[in-house]
């Protein structure tokens, strides 16, 4: 379809701003660009128009199961948006006066006390905006902390291999050497190989936990005693902790700092790639570096802590991004102590059901009962019809779900990582066990049809080595 | 209590039960079962939907809205067309992920490709990438872009946004970048002092146009300095203030980002906001985060893609040009639904207005004694001192409705740095000084 | 100026000389030239979104919003979930036309088919209509279905909302029947003057259930003495109010009519609401308006259509059964997803909650001298008179940002209506309690 | 699909209401219900997909261009739903004291002095709630006028036979007779006809001008004149009132009373078959004749007429649709004086253009210069190749268009009657025209291929015959 910019008329557009009530001030020559910016003059029937066009070439949450591995694609609730609209949260300026902004502190402050409980940390603070976001802030209390000891030797940041790409990237950010450590054939953490690895230049590891292959490494307790033996601090990825929120805590099984994707455990939507919010919590031991400025309690209210010597700085303008905080403890404040653990639960309810209604004709990478995902490895498929993880996905599309995440983690060939979330019915998962078993099918019959696939879809699949080759990043006007 | 969870009591056990299990805490059993909580979590009550409305709308009632603001300082109060929030609050575009799937995304991701379109348009730069998390990390990437072997110094204007300093200051403890901060002159980036800092050893000097303190800084002859010098010149642009003013590009910046919540972005406390990125071709590679491209599918038929990926943490790791994963898409559609509402004429009028009722307010302010603190021509924002206590100016206004400009700190500390934006009509500027002058005695 | 029109000055011009015109004005010659306006109307000038926005916000600031209600007589403050707007919203929904192209209106048409059943679940009728303006009209129409050759006149009772009443009046003035309204004792219709009313020129009965005056009629006794006269017998129900009560046709209805308002639509100063009209099969073919039913299309799959339109005025014209055409589509699909958001069990416990706290606040008044001025049972809400001027009573809580009850007039002069519904917390209760403690001097 | 009974699971749903806080009253068992309602049990999230699908099976004019005759179907702007939307509107009790309702009074008041003004009518009322709703009303107006008079004798009505089907219908609702007078071959009323019929017995005269083939009847003043002279009064059909706001007044040709549909001349949408907005004006004559309560101003403010001893009495509940009224507010500001009439010739201008540049392939029932939509007679295409004018319809939907009004009116055979409105662009008539185009050469080269279009829609031409046979008007659950 068109871009917008090709539907631009000149002297086309809406007319949004009356005519100026003051006397116009204009700039020197000098100071000005020499021609208007080619921005779209498109009327308001047209635009309307070409975004629902593009709403319709887009796939959300309403429009079907979504079960991306390690994005937790749950249901957003239209009521979290309802509150979110406010105009006493929306027509705040983050620079108001501190008196006429205690209902937006108000809110930082719960929504801390409340995830430092399901975490068990001690302090948080927003600032982060999303999940890579708050790793690298994560990382940089742990870099404060050991400098604060004089520790200056760790360098040094574990993280296993099965890890998410921005672990590896956000210990480099923040001034660190990587140092893989293999998972074991049952997907956790090889422990003899940490041992090994492990010493006095360890500054941390970063782990999650349920890990990325949707298993929950049952030597934990173990892992992060090795770390703090040799005194590095432990750091939890907080992108799975929707399947142990209110049945297990990180906080007391031995890590110091987490962040949290309150736009995937915590309800708050994607928006396609964002806005996020990637809350860092942490341990007492942490708390003086946090970002500034942090909050504290004032009479009735609450004030902003003027003073902050170890503090990290800030990470952010302002103070993150406010109103995805809001909908989270809107989220948080629906489904309360029982609701929290009951979410877990489903979670990983769902997710093994799913997998039990597969695992006859699938491989799974891992038997055992997992977590709040699962992991399919198509090597088997691959090799016998020549079916790859990308046909079963794309074959998907044709059938209206949104496919699992692919090729992910690493560790494991022909991936496709399955997570189906809480907010899913059992009918749900029925219907997409039989889309699955049905594709199972046809990738024995008739291999062929997969690799075509999609074809229902308002494009097929698509030229991305063109792409990179001879990237076209913006619409080339003509002079 | 509340629950999003689908499936009834009875369903979930018959699911269990198909697994040969009897209940929930069975698969669990991986968990050291002495970590398992025993206690319920020490958090409220689930609430329905009733009281959940109820006790997040008495915390919101705690916050006071303001009818009339004249403060900015990187927030800015401006109007957002009616469309723009028709188009974003579609739940498709609110609920999708980042658009790995091309085939079903194709929304988001053209969305993503006219943002970027546009972000050059206005900066005239080469290439944009698809928004990171606001001005201030952009900022951060950008002066990381520039880093290089010898050239391991960032320098950054004293004229720049607190929070922004702050935030590159950060970035580079992070990466081991020595930051050093040129100082101001007259309200105006020190020139001068900007020469004689630039040597081989630097990578790149940062500075916001129009600056902190809302003047203009000269930031053709600041790139050839910065230029002759070897290093990268980036620009921190108000993207509203592009539609006047000279471009990144025909300032001769090799990167240009800035802050977006003035697209179209509500004020929100801070956020979220969003975070342009553009750049010439030479530098291109390594910008930070997604970036869009078109191509084709198999039919031929046009479409687009998240493309140069190899630049990205989930295919390079720790060689990655940045660790950016989710970033602000949704602000990024914003921007272009209300850049596209607005037409290059509607946004020329929007910084036309800023700056005339800046200009206007100025004035007015200065007749009653608010004196302007700098010289040089300012955009929309200006700084005056205080004939009273900024604290009995701010009270007189709060008591009327008014925000008053942003009471500054330090060295600048008694001084208020005001704005004026397309909202503030003639009637509410007139109030204002009416206000002033009798809490001003005149 | 604000304006829609796409077209540019040039491309008009360019359509115009298309066709061999030069101007606009030769479009309109067959317009008698001497009509023609000469001066431009006498209406303000256009003005831009920024500015009507100003202006109908300070129109809507004229307007009072009470933050707690106990005012129903008619239009009820429920619980709206927030899905029922996010669903209604959607442009989709909002702007296509009647569903006469069935292929491309299976949404709509569904949906209506659903509210459908829905009407019929909660009145226990075999039919109902794709719904009528609002309940006054429901009840004018059920009327006007009942009308034989011979019977020519139609009872009310005179415990109906005046509202109602007042429609049905006109419209029975419209087609020459008389409307004779039977009167209440003790609040509620007077059986013994029904019965004497009642002979063979009747056509229909129409009682409401609950009543004007809150009170819950014995709607079984009533039917049984109109049927057995061999008339027709209407109810008028608050569908709320029939996820517990007896439903219409076990009270041996013939037609069921209401307003739907109290299913998820805001009190908006009176509409749009939405009047609901379900019967019994023997008189399904002479309800008015829409109906949708379910059929498949030429290759087989479930499809729904707007049917049954040989009784409509498009195609009958001037022997329709009434000339009804567009109706209150939105509104009925808005009443469908409240009543799916709320379940049976949402629905009961928001009737519960009504009648409870009704009850609740109907004793607390007792207790500071608001007698009740009824004895029969009533749901959420009854009749009080008042110990001081009822004036003072209102003025006293809508300080307090309290709308109390509605002041009667004529021979219930001096009493108050009061309602109470699930949004009133005891709290709420509470407060209006001892604000009208204080007023009254205890 | 599936309904979304058909979705319920006993047991889920939503938890929208907190536990009763007072002492729960019950209802004695002879009062209630023998069984609960079968409502749906429904998760949100899958409420929320169940209405995306019908979403996605229902065609907005967002969707795009909709030239449905005579319901001008013209964009809707978003600034009219942000400020119905107002807590200050919406939140409004109908039987709030007058002093906290004056903003609504004031909606009302100046819609009406707005509305008087384009029309040239002296009175209006709102509670009409739609076109057929206000015809009903207007004529009663007419009753009352003569009863008033003690003009006994009137009992009859003129309607043309073009008219919409309501004329008629709202007549016999009023109580008249309906006599009908058949139109000239140019589409316009046949004034030896008219004049043959008028009489003592004429109470008036229901007229739609432009009329319903969408032309000005150019005798209008002579029209209005032999009615006037026969003691008669004259109504005004306002559902074209698009063509000639602001070019000409309904008021200054001679017409007595009017109603307007706010939903389509006023860009309030129209929400899939209301709600609507019929609003009633008058002449002075007839103004004490006008529904109960009007309002009048006092002091600064409103006032609710406490008197109105001649009125017809009410036609509804409180006083309207009230949002809607908001919405047609808002955009008579937007407009204003001069935008009033820019979007009537623009009506006209771009119906005359997509006539033009259909012309010379398609049969146009009248040649002459249309007003703002014109009707096309596919007669000859029926008769040499078989394609009616619900062929072409339908294979217009197959082009992403939404069909012409079909069959309307009835004076014209094999009817498709085009209405582009003003709030199309050049481009998309352009497109629309090439569209129409290719269906004329597909009629005449593969006819067959339009007899089963539609084969892109979610479903395909129905049983409608089946469907009035056999009708299935709910779900019927199984006991």
């Amino acid at each position: 379809m068109k871009l917008i910019i090709e539907k631009s008329r000149e002297g086309r557009g809406c007319t949004i701003l009356p005519e100026c009530d003051v006397p116009v001030t204009t700039l020197p020559k000098s100071q000005t660009r020499s021609a208007a910016p080619r921005l779209p003059q498109i009327a308001e029937t047209d635009i309307s128009r070409h975004y629902t066009q593009l709403m319709k070439r887009t796939h959300g949450v309403n429009d079907g199961f979504y079960p991306l591995g390690s994005c937790t694609m749950k249901y957003n609730p239209r009521i979290n948006e309802e509150i979110a609209a406010l105009p006493q949260f929306s027509k705040i300026h983050p620079l108001q006066p501190q008196h006429t902004v205690q209902g937006c502190l108000e809110v930082f402050a719960k929504a801390e006390q409340y995830l430092c409980e399901i975490t068990g940390m001690d302090a948080m603070s927003f600032q982060p905006a999303a999940g890579a976001h708050g790793e690298f802030t994560g990382l940089l209390l742990i870099k404060a902390y050991h400098k604060s000891r004089g520790d200056s030797n760790r360098t040094k940041i574990i993280v296993p291999d099965s890890a998410h790409g921005t672990n590896p990237a956000s210990a480099t950010m923040a001034g660190y050497t990587i140092v893989n450590v293999p998972s074991q054939a049952d997907g956790c953490v090889d422990i003899e190989k940490l041992k090994s690895v492990v010493g006095s230049d360890t500054a941390g590891l970063m782990l999650t936990n349920p890990n990325t292959v949707g298993l929950f490494d049952k030597n934990i307790l173990e892992i992060t005693k090795i770390i703090h033996d040799a005194g590095g601090l432990c750091y939890y990825d907080g992108a799975n902790l929707n399947a142990v929120m209110g049945i297990v805590r990180p906080g007391d099984m031995g890590f110091d700092v987490i962040h949290l994707n309150l736009h995937k455990t915590f309800s708050t939507p994607h928006g396609g790639g964002g806005p996020g919010s990637g809350p860092v919590g942490c341990k007492n031991l942490l708390t003086p570096f946090l970002p500034a400025p942090h909050w504290h309690k004032e009479g009735e209210g609450y004030a902003f802590d003027t003073e902050s010597p170890q503090s990290i700085g800030r990470v952010k303008e302002f103070y993150g991004n406010f109103l995805v905080v809001v909908k989270a403890l809107t989220y948080i404040l629906t489904l309360g102590s029982e609701g929290i653990t009951e979410a877990a639960q489903n979670a990983v309810l769902n997710a093994n059901y799913l997998m039990n209604r597969l695992s006859d004709l699938y491989d799974m990478a891992f038997q055992h009962t997992c977590m709040h995902e699962f992991v399919i490895t198509l090597e088997r498929l691959k090799k016998e019809h020549g079916v790859s993880a990308m046909d079963i996905a794309k074959g998907l599309l044709d059938n209206g779900i949104h496919p699992p995440t692919m090729y992910f983690p690493l560790i494991v060939h022909e991936a496709l990582m399955v997570e189906p979330t809480e907010t899913e019915s059992k009918d749900t998962l029925d219907e997409a066990a039989e889309v699955f078993r049905k594709l199972y099918h046809t990738a024995q019959t008739n291999p062929e049809s997969l690799h075509n696939a999609p074809i229902t879809t308002p494009v097929r699949r698509l030229d991305e080595v063109g792409a990179a080759r001879n990237p076209r990043l913006k619409y080339e006007f003509e002079l | 209590m509340g629950s999003y969870v689908p499936s009834t009591l009875s369903e979930r056990q018959q699911m269990l039960e198909g697994m040969g299990l009897k209940k929930m805490e069975e698969l669990f059993a991986d968990v050291p079962q002495n970590m398992l909580l025993t206690e319920p979590l020490d958090l409220p009550q689930g609430k329905s939907e009733f009281e959940v409305r109820r006790t997040m709308e008495q915390i919101a009632n705690k916050n006071v809205v303001f009818q009339s603001i004249f403060r900015g300082a990187g927030a800015y109060h401006h109007y957002i067309p009616a469309i723009v929030k028709s188009v974003i609050s579609k739940e498709e575009f609110l609920t999708a992920y980042t658009p790995y799937q091309a085939e079903i995304s194709q929304g988001i991701l053209q969305s993503i490709f006219e943002y970027q379109t546009m972000i050059c348009e206005l900066t005239g730069m080469d290439v944009s990438n698809a928004s990171v998390y606001d001005g201030a990390t952009a900022a951060a990437e950008a002066v990381a872009m520039c880093k290089e072997r010898k050239r391991v110094k960032a320098l950054i204007s004293a004229t720049t946004h607190p929070d922004v300093i702050q935030t590159v200051q950060t970035y580079c403890d992070g990466a081991d970048t020595e930051l050093i901060i040129v100082p101001a002159k007259n309200g105006v980036t020190d020139a001068d002092a900007l020469a004689t800092m630039l040597d081989d050893t630097v990578s790149c000097f940062y500075v916001q146009q129009p600056n902190y303190l809302g003047v203009l800084e000269d930031v053709e002859s600041l790139g050839s300095l910065v230029h002759t010098a070897g290093a990268k010149y980036i620009m921190g642009c108000n993207p509203m203030t592009l539609a006047l003013l000279k471009t990144p590009a025909e300032c001769g910046a090799d990167i240009a980002v800035g802050d977006g919540q003035p697209l179209g972005m509500s004020l929100s406390f801070g956020g979220p906001y969003l975070g342009y990125m553009a750049a010439k071709s030479a530098v291109a590679r390594k910008l930070p985060g997604r970036i869009v491209g078109e191509t084709v599918d198999i039919d031929g038929k046009r479409a687009f893609v998240l493309t140069l990926q190899a630049r990205e943490q989930h295919i390079r790791r720790e060689k990655a040009s940045s660790n950016i994963c989710t970033n602000q898409a949704l602000c990024a559609m914003t921007a272009s639904v209300y850049l596209t509402a607005m037409g290059a004429r509607g946004l020329t009028q929007v910084a036309q207005q800023c700056m005339s009722k800046a200009h206007y307010l100025a004035d007015r302010l200065a007749e009653i004694g608010f004196t302007p603190k700098f010289s040089n021509e300012f955009f929309h924002e200006f700084v005056t001192d205080s004939p009273i206590a900024t604290k009995q100016v701010m009270c007189a206004l709060e008591a009327k409705g008014i925000l008053g400009g942003y009471p500054l700190g330090d060295e600048l500390s008694g001084c208020i740095l005001w704005c004026a934006t397309e909202q503030n009509t003639k009637e509410e500027i007139d109030t204002l000084i009416a206000v002033l002058k009798e809490v001003c005695g005149k």
